[in-house]
């Protein structure tokens, strides 16, 4: 399909966030590896929030304004300001849209993956969520299609891959960086956590 | 990560709420919950001041919460166990606790922490046109290098500025006043840690890292970032010289200088390890003639029932001496 | 009793002694170790007073040596971990802190402390012409039945007697008025513990008891004594309903009694678990319409790495308050 | 034989003290099942000081005095009062004896256990080492005999005994008091102690 009305729009964050509450031990075992262990009820904390809010009636934007602002409000941590901004950043790209279609998607991840590099000050290589967000938006932007599921797909991929390359990265920031030469080898927890939300969109593109 | 740690707790969700009202009634009515929020907040707060507001995550009792009252934070913002609070508390609370002077935040170096306040406080400037400054507690001369400073994380140094900054947010008349105050007390502030069992998350019941039964980690942060090397446990003596030797050279200090001592427990350490400790730190800062002008011994940032202590040191003069030596009664710190 | 303890100490033969050391250099310069014996005395005596003795094991940091100072003991004699000081340990401290107006000895109810101390008293007496007057704390209800409360041990409430008889010892004239106050508070003092995991002693290295992972100990005493019962962990609020329940059966509070409440660490709990549960303590008391003049929420009475906490009331009136509030500073014990 | 000199007295209670600290895991096992597990290291600490009194040329009472002295100011708790008594209590048997001999140790033994039953408020049946004491002295009274060897043969079988003795008793004093029924099928440690003290002086009479 092409696009997703609103309502469709908010039936998927609620999938999204559905997946990202089933995978909270994923999560936890993620950040006890790296950081603090936290990562996976804190996301669950915030997508619970989030559930509360994506009632239907709202405009696409204003479903990923927010969903954004239930994470930032209720996650805290690293996890509520970036997740928080990733869903709050780039939902300019729906302004006054009555659907969700490829090219706003694409634009939406693009903006949401500036600003929460600008948010965390930092930059791919640093081994955070942003390795994941960086690439899902490059493969969105390569991906020359305007098929939803294909778009989707492109997005987990890409994130899927910063997961991967975030494990031989030395954390720069956050509760890993004084790991150093210990976090290499384990993934970043953030980073998977944009996998299973960008994975969440795909699978609800493909049950429609 | 084996045995889940026993604890007396009721639902484990709850436990910040649940502590957050103990904590309130722990005060004896000077301090209280805003309006059910995690916020703790002084009810003593005089009409016209600079506000003192602290925060960070919960689960490192009595930081940050313990520390809200006279000559100390004025409100605290509370995260959830181990997570910076979020901009909507922290924003909460500086409104409530903001007397018309300006707001310095106060707390730990920790990315979570870091952009959490951040967003509060531009959304309190170009909102609200209050005037917010930040000074970020970098204490942990384990976590980075000197020329790397900023990366340093926030241990218990965290204590003696607030202890210093509230102080100061009593008795000064601007905010640029309280604010520099801060800066220097936080300059002047090296600590460092050893950790010799793990602490856990009573969500998940986790223990949050796993040392071997005769190892024990020395610079280890206070969520149980890895320090700088994990060894064989050693002496008390043994492991005071390597924590010393770290901080002196960091900050060196000789003949004359004055300084506050602290010994914390990172949470089931006994007293008689850190008094035995304190024994060892003050052999050494004797041979080199610096002067304890104030020493604490105790619990004061916990990571859970991390085993384990960290010590700090604040080199003084006369203007952190007076702010430190204010009295004060939290049910973190007391002073006389 | 399988894995060994993991604490950083040197030789663990000289632990009392270098924690002696320690403790003493962590007041300030207020207290002193008096010719490297087990002693802990203030270097502020006034010349002229009603002397107050405290004393008893250590291994329970930071009492009793942490609360040597203004308004609280005048000297501490301390035993080796776990163990009662000896008689001579007794009246060199109580010479030493002697200052003409007679000895209030005040120390937990225990056979070991009581021998020896007893002892101590009647050499004083038959050799030296002292005036000593002894008053046991006896505050652990989980101890014995009412009509044999004589056989109950001291538990945290050995904190507040200590404040309230050190207050009288600075200004009362006569020990018989000492000893009449402090004998008020021990009589309006109720305490029960729990334990969830043992502690150990240094020197053998050995845990003092074995629990089962899912269980706790309501009412274990402060060696590991036996409690009231073994069960299976329980929640925050029932733990401390079955506390409360048990010492307000014994002491009954109603509305407009006024208390001081301590919650203690035993060793190794969190001050979140402590909070929670002063959370509930407090629901108890306001259904009853009693009145918290003041709460001590903490580490006060320790087992070395036991896991557990106790809950101590004190009912006041007003000779009691005044002599609770006075101010003090030291290791264990802080009031503004 | 019949008599032991000063300077056999003083070794004999030499071997004691070593005797004593050569149990001390024993001691410390007891006391972990019954009391807090410091009697081992207790009594080690208050021996160990007594070997440092025990030096030649102490008249008998002297010994016997200053091996008591040592231990109640070394040992601390319980064990330091009641041990110290112990061999104080009884000491004046000695008072003005060139030697040791059956008469004036039964009437050591007796004195001791008076006193220690007296400063510790406990008769036998409290489950201490009154119980140990108590027959030993009762088993040395009976025996009518002057070799030293069959008194102090007597006395350990005495001391013995009431260990055994202990085993069924609900203490009511000490550390062991609360607890209770589950006191139960312990022997008390101070107890095991005294017969200890007791057999290391059999053990001296019989290598002479
Ligand atoms: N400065 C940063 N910029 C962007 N993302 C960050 C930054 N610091 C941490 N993160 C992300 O946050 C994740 C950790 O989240 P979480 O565990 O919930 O927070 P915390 O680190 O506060 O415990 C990391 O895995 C990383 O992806
Ligand atoms: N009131 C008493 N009278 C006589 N002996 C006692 C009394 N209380 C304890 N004891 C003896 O002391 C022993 C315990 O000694 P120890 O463990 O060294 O002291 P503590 O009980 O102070 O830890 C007990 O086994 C018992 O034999
Ligand atoms: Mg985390
Ligand atoms: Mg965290
Ligand atoms: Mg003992
Ligand atoms: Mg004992």
């Amino acid at each position: 399909m092409k696009e997703l009305t609103d309502s469709q729009v908010v039936e998927m964050l609620r999938q999204v966030s559905k997946a990202v509450i089933a995978n909270v031990d994923v999560l936890t075992d993620a950040d006890l590896a790296t950081g603090d262990g936290d990562h996976g009820i804190g996301m669950r904390r915030g997508f619970e929030a989030a559930l509360e809010v994506l009632v239907p009636g709202l405009s696409v934007q204003d479903a990923f304004k927010k969903t954004g602002m239930a994470i930032m409000s209720k996650t805290g941590g690293a996890a509520g300001a970036v997740f928080g901004t990733f869903f709050r950043g780039g939902a300019s790209a729906f302004a006054d849209a009555q659907t969700l279609d490829a090219a706003r998607f694409a634009n939406f991840l693009a903006l949401s993956a500036q600003a929460v590099s600008k948010r965390g000050g930092v930059e791919e290589g640093a081994k955070t969520m942003v390795d994941a967000v960086m690439p899902a938006a490059r493969a969105v932007g390569a991906e020359a299609s305007d098929d939803l599921l294909a778009v989707f797909t492109a997005a987990e991929r890409g994130a899927l891959e910063g997961v991967e390359a975030s494990k031989p990265m030395i954390a720069t920031t956050g509760k890993a960086r004084s790991l150093g030469e210990r976090s290499i080898g384990h993934p970043d927890p953030g980073a998977i956590s944009v996998s299973i939300i960008l994975g969440a969109m795909k699978s609800y593109a493909a049950s429609l | 990560m084996a045995k889940v740690p026993k604890k007396i707790l009721n639902d484990p969700r709850n436990v910040v709420t649940e502590m957050l009202d103990g904590l309130a009634l722990a005060n004896d009515g000077r301090v209280e919950r805003l309006d059910g929020k995690d916020i703790l907040i002084r009810t003593d707060l005089p009409d016209s001041k600079v506000t003192l507001l602290i925060g960070g995550g919960s689960g490192h009792e009595p930081i940050f919460h313990g520390f809200v009252g006279q000559n100390m934070g004025d409100a605290a913002a509370c995260g959830q166990v181990f997570a910076a609070p979020s901009p909507d508390t922290i924003m909460d609370a500086a409104m409530a606790a903001h007397r018309g002077k300006g707001i310095l935040f106060l707390y730990g170096n920790y990315a979570g922490d870091n952009m959490n306040f951040d967003i509060a406080a531009e959304l309190l400037e170009e909102e609200e046109g209050i005037d917010v400054r930040t000074v970020r507690v970098n204490d942990d001369v384990a976590a980075a290098p000197p020329e790397r400073a900023d990366d340093r994380r926030g241990i218990a140094g965290d204590i003696y500025a607030i202890k210093v900054a509230g102080g100061a947010a009593e008795e000064c008349d601007t905010l640029d006043e309280v604010e520099r105050i801060a800066r220097k007390a936080v300059g002047n502030l090296r600590s460092m840690g050893v950790a010799v069992a793990a602490g856990s998350i009573p969500e998940t019941g986790k223990l949050t890292f796993e040392l071997a039964d005769d190892e024990i980690e020395i610079g280890m942060g206070a969520h149980g970032e890895a320090g700088i090397a994990k060894q064989k446990i050693a002496s008390a003596d043994d492991v005071a010289d390597q924590i010393m030797e770290k901080i002196l050279d960091d900050m060196p200090l000789g003949k004359g200088d004055e300084i506050a001592l602290m010994i914390n427990n990172l949470g089931a350490t006994t007293m008689m390890e850190m008094l035995i400790v304190n024994r060892r730190v003050r052999q050494i800062l004797a041979d080199r003639g610096t002067i304890v002008h104030r020493t604490d011994v105790g619990t004061f940032l916990t990571v859970q029932e991390m085993a384990g202590f960290s010590i700090t040191v604040m080199k003084l003069d006369d203007e952190l001496k007076h702010y430190l030596d204010l009295p004060a009664r939290s049910v973190g710190l007391s002073n006389m």
